[in-house]
């Protein structure tokens, strides 16, 4: 166990430093300056030297990487004009656009993408896998294809329309809700969970559509293995046999997928974050790509690949958890 | 053994069950059988693979229900007939009035749970008792089928125990409800003959403690004639042939019946001729092969699955290779055919050291060294037809496209396969037919020396016995010299000139077959032999 | 990111059944043939996309200001978008395009796009997964890890960023295919490692080792055919979420570059206009939907007729 | 003379300004509304921007009235637009008495000098090129931070600041309306951090400010509209929400349910689907708000790149521009005007209008054929256009692929060459990259000819390293002279015939194909009063609309 995360650890620190060496050599494939972007309109030449300067741009790019990689480890200071601004470490860079390090940038907008997306995490699982379940109990029946053609109808819509469509419907038609504007939890927990029902929602039922297929032949298949018809032979009840046992087989492949998915959502959901004006990261991550703000873009990087990478490790743990048979190697 | 009591526990009336197929077909598994079971008795059922064992079987608790099965007729369990039942009826009687346990006790029990609460959730099932009494139970009955330290062990999960230690648990979650009735399909297929006699005990001691009836699904005669007092003969889903087994057995009343007795090998049967040996072909010195257990602590521990193993093979022998599962048959056989790295040790085959041949240099020893896998599905590639797959080894070492295919054809017809249907997929053939397929590959190349895994532990007794039949011809014919692998010591005995008998990794004794089996001297050797079982 | 997901516990490692029969249960299988009859006729509308075009007399870049209500924001005079005889689904809102040319125009693109990229990750999947499951240690320990970046690799972010800075000049639809494919193919690597780890240890191709085939051979004639049945159903299930992943970074602004079509840039200019002109929405939203929907189905079929577990394909051991 | 407001606003209960204090006003914004930064040395907003004028006061600021009486300075911390002396190389301003920063500290002309110089330093960039170029000793200066003050701004005593320029600028009261000239406390400034607590001189204070995400304001006490006649400040408080989409801001307005009643938005204009939706709604109607921003977008052409050296082909383009094709690529009549001069027609740029190259609304295909073949194209020609990739700033695909079309048709195909968002404006601005022909906007930093022209056309504002808007390369040595005539005249109203007379002689070298001048519609909350667009900015004033 502890081989294993230590194994885990250092091949994550050795993907990640893959990682942000490749998002360095494509971002400084740039075309465009970041230094004008900062200066604005009319930036004359020596204006722009004085802030290449400052950024470091005027800097071969290994030796910016070098900086970058130890601000990581131990800090980073910055000139804010009559002093210098300390990056503590672990400083994933500074975003000039912002004046603010990327780390901060990203600190601010965790807790909304973390309420998005375990909210629609709650959503998606419960309706994939009620629906699931539901539709596998009655296989070739017309729950099943019902089940079956919902599923391929939200997989079938893209996010930007379906959300697009939510929030006409609900916020713009049948007033049934306000528009979504981000309420921090620890504000007004109702306000919070209000606003953030359509998103959740938008988000759920894409996942939601993967997750009752997932479910689906997975009960499947538990239900035709052996030890099930060794309960059936020993009378235990059809409710208990489908609730407990063959939910259980089901649950363990979905229970891997679901830490996964969490760990990419939280970092990748830009349309629904971009269509309801969700400050997150996902948002972050569009604007500063917009504004070609290298330093939070590298940053957002590397921070979505860890976030992945934690995710999948957080779900080969809980699979061992679950399953005692797993063997971590 | 009680004696048979006059009333039934069990009657089965005129069982049909007909499963539909692809198009309008449908098979007809079981087809209008009949039998009787009394109180305290014992059944057996035995019958060539696919006769419609298992699927009787199950029909006696109703477990085709909400399948596409089809069942007929009428199957009385005291007096209630469980084709009319409704589902909740029928799930009542279910462990308490016939338990059943199952051929493969890896997959019979949920892998998520402790043994003693599933045991507990049927007791509590059908009792109705609290927890802790449930508990208790499991326990018990867990002790009572011989798990040591029960109380701890019933905390385990399935994949902590061994098979034997899973057929007893088994038994012991049929036990708990103290059903009438016990149906066991198979229930020592899967084991070594040592743990299978043990089973087979236990069995025994149960059925004269608590009076339950007992109807035993087996294809092995051995077993039957040992373990109960009537049997039925089923063939294609009909019974065949019913009575008293020691009348079945000694005086076949059909053919069928008379074949399937015919196949068993015996370990009384005649010894084969021994052969004038050759010069060594194989010369196998300290061989062993180690193997990394998975997990573990830091220092991962290493286990020896081939320990310190040397051995010669003279040409033109047969030399046999037994020992139980997971003694290291398999692993001795790959190293000797190279398919797997030796940790020590040397192999010279044909006066050259190819221990450490890399697998270029392999190509020329290839040729002539070659080998029959156990299981014929996956030793043939399901997406190559089968004139492909036996010619393929003619192609690599050069041989044209037509001339690989002729000769394949020519070998299709030397093993006793239709060469018509060289172009057809593997699965579009039966066991034995695909093994023969496999031998017809191995012997492609012509090889000096064979060695078989197991080449028929997958078949049943009649096929098993053509396919003996074959690899003796073989070996005349082609001058071969055959390394054999089994785990059965009576299939050994009847092709082996000489026999090596494996233990944990080593090598404990190796004689010519009529001493090891006439006169063993390892203790080992003769635990083996007194489990084997024979029919009659 | 879907498509992997949906496969992830879908498609089966076991061996899979013969083409004739596949073909034949197939053809049983009412949704899945419904779905392939779709996929193959937007398939051939696409390929004769500019017969069609012309058949209908018209072009997708040709601007009709004369169609449009200038003082209504542009949208078009007429119901239903001003479809009619000239114009078979109507114009665009603001341009006055031909719609059906331009949907049309956009099935070829979003193909190219999508099967372009789905060629992309099978051929890198393959590739690294063939050589990562029978390269040995070495090679498995360090491609696994590749394909363990390539799959925890934010996808989407950098496709944003990257398409964001690639100049301008750079063919689109090869850029799209790139970018989806190179950051798309970490899944299906590992769909066929897994599979050739678990084929790799059948007996056929220890025979085949045996009787002294090279590796190569043995990479291409004994594993890889055998790979290849849950990778169809995969990639029919790659290809759709293709199409959604370049209607996405259309969405973002980052997809195909005008005059150029595809359904996704249609559908993403589209959204705000589904009130004031729903034809518009409606033309590249259904057809994207009954795309998705045909090869959703289609490769669910394929999953099921090669299902191993089916009753003809029962094995022997016992 | 602030409140004489008549039309545009929202509500149909007349508007009050004595009796409009109270409430909160929302904004809805998709990006931030101070460009990101709530430093007004890094702002660049014109006539002092809208939200930051609630924080920051300025020397002189746009007068907010309707109509182009909006396009005229007056004066807001100082007590008049400023004197010019010296041939308008040196301005003096005096400020006003009682003037008080939010910490009720007296604001004072250094704090106004500190605001300026520290504009210059590298750690604050963003804001208006304009000082370092007018300023003199402005060129190599880089801020006060090092010690070093900038000697061409003096401040005799507490209550005068002297501006010293290299040259005459008669516009530099228009340029003292940026919020570089917003006094800024030394004892407060810390360089970058300052953005995170500004110290305000206007109406509000600020409560809190989370970049691209919120902006909240409450008042200001030591403000009130006595010591300022420019701003009504009627909400007592102003929470602005950014990074929304702007699909969801307009449909929020146009539902205006709950708080949306009293929202605005700053920056999210009626896209033309939203504009088609509410023509048929005339509640919706009476809420959209219009007005115009002095702007033109235009095709620029390098006249050093073949084949637009040649006049003729540059008239045959212009003659083959079939106008209605952008306008309705843009968005419909609603949202732009054909143009067909470089100024854009509003008085205060000294507007005269002139069609040389008449193309009418679909383009006179017969006549560009004509120049062409004159100009040895007899078979057409293949050209390359150059554009955003991205279509907000009316630069973009959708009027490119107009272009495309309409020049199709007088046989001239057009190649699109698309750049991305980020990287076109350092391309077409460096003369070393620039292509032949491309697309490009042009925004009035203040509602004179001068900034209109000057950078487009006079020649010694060719910047080789970059910056560069005198696209076609333009140095005629009498446009340089009339540019410089005109920059001594500090009466605007004097000025504007001349900068007119200057543009209608530029445009009969075709330098530039005029495409559109776009018009600006917004939507206000339905509570949301006394919202006009002003003609300085083309947008609304939360400094003077009300929710009550
Ligand atoms: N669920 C099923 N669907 C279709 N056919 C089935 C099914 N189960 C069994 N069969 C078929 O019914 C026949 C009898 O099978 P059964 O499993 O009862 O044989 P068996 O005697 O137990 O054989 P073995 O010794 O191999 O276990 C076989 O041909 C088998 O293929
Ligand atoms: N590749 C391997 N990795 C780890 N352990 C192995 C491997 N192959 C075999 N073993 C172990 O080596 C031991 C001997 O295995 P082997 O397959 O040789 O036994 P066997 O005698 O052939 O048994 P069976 O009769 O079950 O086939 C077993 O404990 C097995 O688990
Ligand atoms: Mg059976
Ligand atoms: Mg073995
Ligand atoms: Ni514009």
């Amino acid at each position: 166990m502890t081989r294993y995360l230590l194994r885990r650890l250092a091949s994550t620190i050795v993907l990640l430093f893959v990682m942000a060496a490749f998002v360095y050599v494509t971002f400084y494939a740039l075309p465009s300056d970041p230094a004008v972007l900062v200066c604005g309109k009319g930036c004359g030449g020596g204006q722009l030297a004085a802030i290449d300067h400052k950024l470091g741009l005027d800097q071969p790019e290994y030796v910016q990487f070098w900086h970058f990689l130890e601000g990581i480890v131990a800090g980073r200071d910055y000139s804010s004009g009559p002093d210098v601004s300390h990056c503590a470490a672990p400083c994933l860079g500074f975003s000039f656009q912002n004046d603010q390090p990327v780390l901060s940038l990203i600190g601010q907008r965790l807790p909304v993408s973390l309420s998005l997306t375990a909210g629609a995490m709650v959503l998606w699982l419960l309706i994939g896998v009620s629906a699931g379940v539901l539709a596998a109990l009655r296989a070739g029946r017309f729950t099943d294809r019902a089940v079956t053609a919902a599923s391929m109808l939200a997989y079938g819509s893209p996010i930007f329309v379906s959300g697009m469509l939510l929030l006409m419907l609900f916020c713009g038609y049948l007033h049934w809700l306000d528009f979504p504007v981000y309420v921090p939890f620890t504000e007004d927990p109702a306000a919070w969970a209000k606003n953030l029902l359509l998103p959740w929602f938008t988000l759920a039922i894409a996942q939601a559509a993967i997750y009752a297929r997932l479910t689906r032949s997975g009960m499947l298949e538990t239900l035709s293995e052996d030890h099930i018809r060794t309960l059936r032979a020993y009378g235990l009840r059809e409710r208990r046999v489908v609730g407990k046992h063959a939910l259980r087989g089901t649950l363990t492949p979905v229970i891997t997928i679901t830490a996964y998915d969490f760990g990419y959502i939280l970092v990748g959901a830009m349309l629904t974050e971009t269509l309801f004006g969700l400050p997150g990261l996902g948002q972050l991550i569009v604007q500063s790509s917009n504004n070609v703000d290298l330093p939070v873009v590298a940053g957002l990087t590397l921070v979505a690949g860890a976030a992945i990478v934690v995710a999948n490790t957080a779900a080969d743990l809980l699979y061992a958890v679950v399953d005692r048979r797993v063997v971590l190697a | 053994m009680s004696e048979p009591s006059e009333r039934p526990v069990l009657t089965v009336r005129d069982l049909t069950v007909e499963f539909p197929g692809d198009g309008d077909t449908a098979l007809r598994a079981v087809d209008g059988v009949s039998f009787e079971l009394g109180a305290g008795g014992a059944l057996g059922i035995v019958g060539e693979s696919g006769s419609g064992k298992s699927t009787t079987a199950l029909a006696l608790l109703g477990l085709h229900r909400h399948s596409s099965a089809r069942v007929s007729g009428e199957i009385l369990l005291g007096d209630d007939d469980v084709n009319a039942l409704g589902d909740e009826a029928v799930r009542r009687l279910r462990g308490r009035r016939a338990a059943m346990i199952f051929q493969d006790p890896m997959s019979a029990l949920d892998p998520y749970y402790r043994i003693g609460d599933q045991i507990s959730e049927v007791y509590r099932t059908h009792t109705g008792a609290g927890r802790r009494a449930a508990w208790a139970k499991a326990v018990e009955v867990l002790d009572r089928v011989g798990i040591p330290d029960a109380a701890r062990l019933a905390r385990a999960r399935p994949h902590e125990f061994s098979g034997g230690m899973r057929q007893r648990a088994l038994i012991a979650m049929a036990l708990a409800c103290e059903p009438r009735i016990l149906v066991a399909d198979e229930p020592t297929s899967a084991l070594d003959v040592t743990v299978q006699a043990q089973i087979l005990d236990l069995i025994d001691e149960l059925r004269a403690e608590t009076g339950m009836a007992l109807l035993l699904v087996t294809h092995d005669l051995g077993v039957v004639s040992r373990s109960v007092e009537r049997v039925l003969v089923m063939r294609d889903g009909r019974a065949v042939e019913q009575g008293p087994v020691g009348e079945v057995l000694k005086a076949p009343a059909e053919p069928y019946t008379r074949a399937l007795l015919d196949a068993v090998p015996r370990l009384d049967g005649p010894v084969r001729e021994r052969r004038t040996p050759g010069e060594p072909l194989l010369t196998v010195t300290g061989l062993t092969r180690e193997f990394r257990r998975p997990g573990g602590g830091l220092r991962r521990e290493v286990m020896r699955a081939v320990d310190d193993v040397s051995l010669e093979v003279r040409r033109g022998e047969t030399l046999g290779v037994v020992g139980e599962s997971g003694s290291g048959k398999t692993t001795l056989a790959r190293m000797i055919v190279r398919l797997l790295e030796p940790t020590h040790g040397s192999i010279v085959f044909a006066g050259q050291d190819v221990t450490r041949l890399p697998e270029r240099g392999l190509r020329a020893v290839r040729r002539d060294l070659q080998m029959v896998f156990q299981d014929p599905v996956s030793s043939l590639n399901p997406r190559r037809t089968v004139g492909d797959s036996i010619a393929d080894p003619l192609r690599v070492h050069g041989t044209g496209d037509r001339e690989a295919l002729r000769t394949a054809r020519e070998l299709m017809e030397r093993v006793g396969l239709d060469a018509s249907r060289h172009d057809r997929y593997p699965h579009e053939f039966s066991g034995g037919q695909r093994q023969r397929m496999g031998i017809a590959r191995a012997l492609s190349l012509r090889p000096k020396l064979l060695v078989c895994d197991e080449p028929v532990s997958a078949l049943d007794v009649s096929t098993q016995a053509q396919i003996l039949e074959l690899l003796g011809d073989l070996q005349e014919e082609y001058d071969l010299t055959i390394v054999f692998v089994s785990h059965d010591l009576a299939v050994v005995r009847q092709v082996s000139d000489r026999v090596a008998v494996m233990h944990d990794g080593e090598l404990v004794e190796l004689a010519d077959a009529a001493d090891l089996y006439g006169s063993p001297r390892h203790e080992y050797t003769r635990r083996l032999l007194a489990a084997v079982l024979a029919p009659v | 990111m879907s498509a992997e997901l949906v496969t992830e516990a879908g498609v089966s490692t076991e061996a899979p059944a013969r083409g004739r029969q596949v073909r034949r249960r197939l053809r049983a299988d009412r949704m899945a043939m419904a779905g392939l009859v779709v996929a193959v006729l937007m398939l051939v509308a696409a390929i004769a996309a500019p017969l069609l075009i012309h058949l209908e007399g018209q072009d997708a870049t040709t601007f009709h200001p004369g169609l449009l209500d200038s003082a209504r924001g542009g949208v078009p005079r007429g119901s239903f978008g001003g479809a009619g005889g000239a114009h078979w689904l109507g114009v665009e809102p603001t341009t006055g395009r031909d719609l059906f040319a331009r949907a049309l125009g956009g099935a070829r693109i979003s193909f190219l796009v999508a099967f372009g990229s789905l060629i992309v990750q099978i051929l890198l999947g393959i590739g690294i997964g063939l050589a990562a499951g029978l390269g040995g240690k070495v090679a498995d320990s360090v491609l696994g890890r590749l394909i363990d970046l390539a799959i925890s690799f934010p996808q989407l972010i950098f496709a944003i960023a990257l398409l964001a800075i690639v100049p301008g000049t750079f063919p689109r639809p090869v850029l799209l295919m790139l970018v989806i494919g190179l950051f798309g193919w970490g899944s299906t690597a590992r769909l066929v490692r897994g599979q050739v780890l678990s084929l790799k240890t059948r007996d056929y191709v220890a025979a085949a080792r045996l009787s002294g085939a090279s590796r190569t051979r043995i990479a291409l004639r004994e594993i890889l055919p055998g790979v290849s049945a849950p990778l169809v159903t995969y990639a029919a299930l790659l290809l759709p979420s293709n199409m959604l992943s370049e209607a996405g970074l259309s969405f973002l602004g980052v997809g195909v570059r005008p005059p150029a079509s595809s359904w996704g840039q249609m559908l993403s200019s589209a959204t705000t206009w589904f009130q004031a002109d729903p034809t518009y929405v409606l033309v590249p939203g259904l057809l994207l939907l009954v795309n998705v929907l045909a090869f959703t189905v289609l490769a669910d079929g394929l999953r099921t007729a090669l299902d191993p577990k089916a009753p003809s394909l029962r094995g022997g051991r016992k | 003379s602030s409140s004489d407001s008549s039309n545009g606003s929202g509500s149909s209960a007349a508007f009050d300004p004595h009796n409009c204090q109270g409430g909160t006003l929302y904004v809805l914004n998709q990006s931030d509304a101070t460009s990101h930064h709530l430093d007004p040395a890094r702002i660049y907003t014109s006539g002092g921007g809208s939200i930051t004028s609630l924080i920051f006061r300025t020397l002189t600021t746009r007068h907010r009235v309707p109509g182009q009486a909006g396009d005229q300075v007056v004066p807001d911390l100082a007590t008049d637009t400023g004197k010019a002396s010296d041939g308008a190389k040196t301005w003096t301003y005096h400020l006003k008495d009682g003037l008080k920063f939010d910490d009720g500290t007296p604001i004072t002309s250094r704090d106004i000098k500190w605001g300026v110089e520290r504009a210059f330093a590298p750690e604050l960039p963003g804001g208006i090129p304009y000082l370092r170029d007018w300023l003199a000793g402005g060129a190599d200066y880089k801020g006060p931070y090092k010690g070093k003050e900038l000697d061409s701004i003096q401040t005799p005593d507490d209550k005068t600041i002297i501006f010293k320029l290299r040259k005459p600028e008669g516009d530099f009261p228009y340029v003292a309306t940026a919020t570089q000239f917003a006094p800024v406390p030394k004892a407060k400034d810390d360089g970058t951090g300052y953005e995170k607590h500004p110290v305000s001189s206007g109406p509000y204070k600020v409560v809190s400010h989370e970049q691209d995400k919120s902006l909240v304001l409450a008042r200001n006490p030591y403000w009130s509209r006595t010591l300022d006649d420019q701003r009504l400040a009627c909400a007592d408080r102003v929470e602005g929400t950014y990074g929304l989409n702007a699909a969801v801001i307009n449909q929020r307005l146009s539902s205006s349910a709950g708080k949306d009643a009293n929202a605005i938005t700053v920056d999210t204009d009626l896209s033309p689907a939203e504009l088609a939706r509410i023509s048929t709604d005339p509640n919706l109607k009476k809420r959209a708000v219009k007005g115009e921003f002095g702007e033109t977008d235009y095709i620029a052409f390098d006249t050093k790149v073949k084949p637009f050296d040649d006049i003729r082909v540059r008239e045959a383009i212009s003659y083959a521009i079939g106008r209605q094709s952008v306008v309705n690529a843009v968005g419909g009549s609603s949202l732009a005007k054909a143009a067909t001069t470089f100024l854009p027609d509003q008085a205060a740029f000294g507007y005269q209008p002139y069609d040389y190259f008449p193309a009418g609304p679909n383009g006179n295909a017969a006549k560009a054929k004509e120049l062409l073949a004159q100009a040895g194209h007899p078979n057409g020609l293949t050209i390359t256009l150059a554009h955003r990739n991205a279509d907000y700033n009316h630069d973009g695909p959708a009027v490119a692929t107009a272009i495309q079309s309409s020049l199709k048709q007088a046989g001239i195909t057009v190649k699109l060459k698309p750049y991305d968002d980020a990287g076109y404006g350092d391309t077409v601005q460096k003369p070393s990259t620039e292509p032949g022909m491309f697309l490009a906007t042009w925004g009035a930093d203040w509602p004179t000819g001068g900034p209109f022209l000057a950078p487009i056309f006079d020649g010694r504002q060719i910047l080789k390293d970059g910056g560069n808007f005198n696209a076609s390369q333009l140095n005629d040595s009498k446009v340089n002279t009339e540019f410089d005539a005109i920059n001594t005249i500090t009466d605007p109203v004097q000025a504007r015939p001349r900068w007119g007379a200057l543009d209608a002689t530029i445009g009969r070298q075709a330098l530039t194909v005029p495409l559109i001048h776009p018009i600006y519609i917004r939507l206000t909350g339905k509570n949301v009063k006394n919202a006009y667009l002003d003609e300085w900015r083309g947008s609304y004033d939360p400094a003077m609309v009300s929710v009550k």
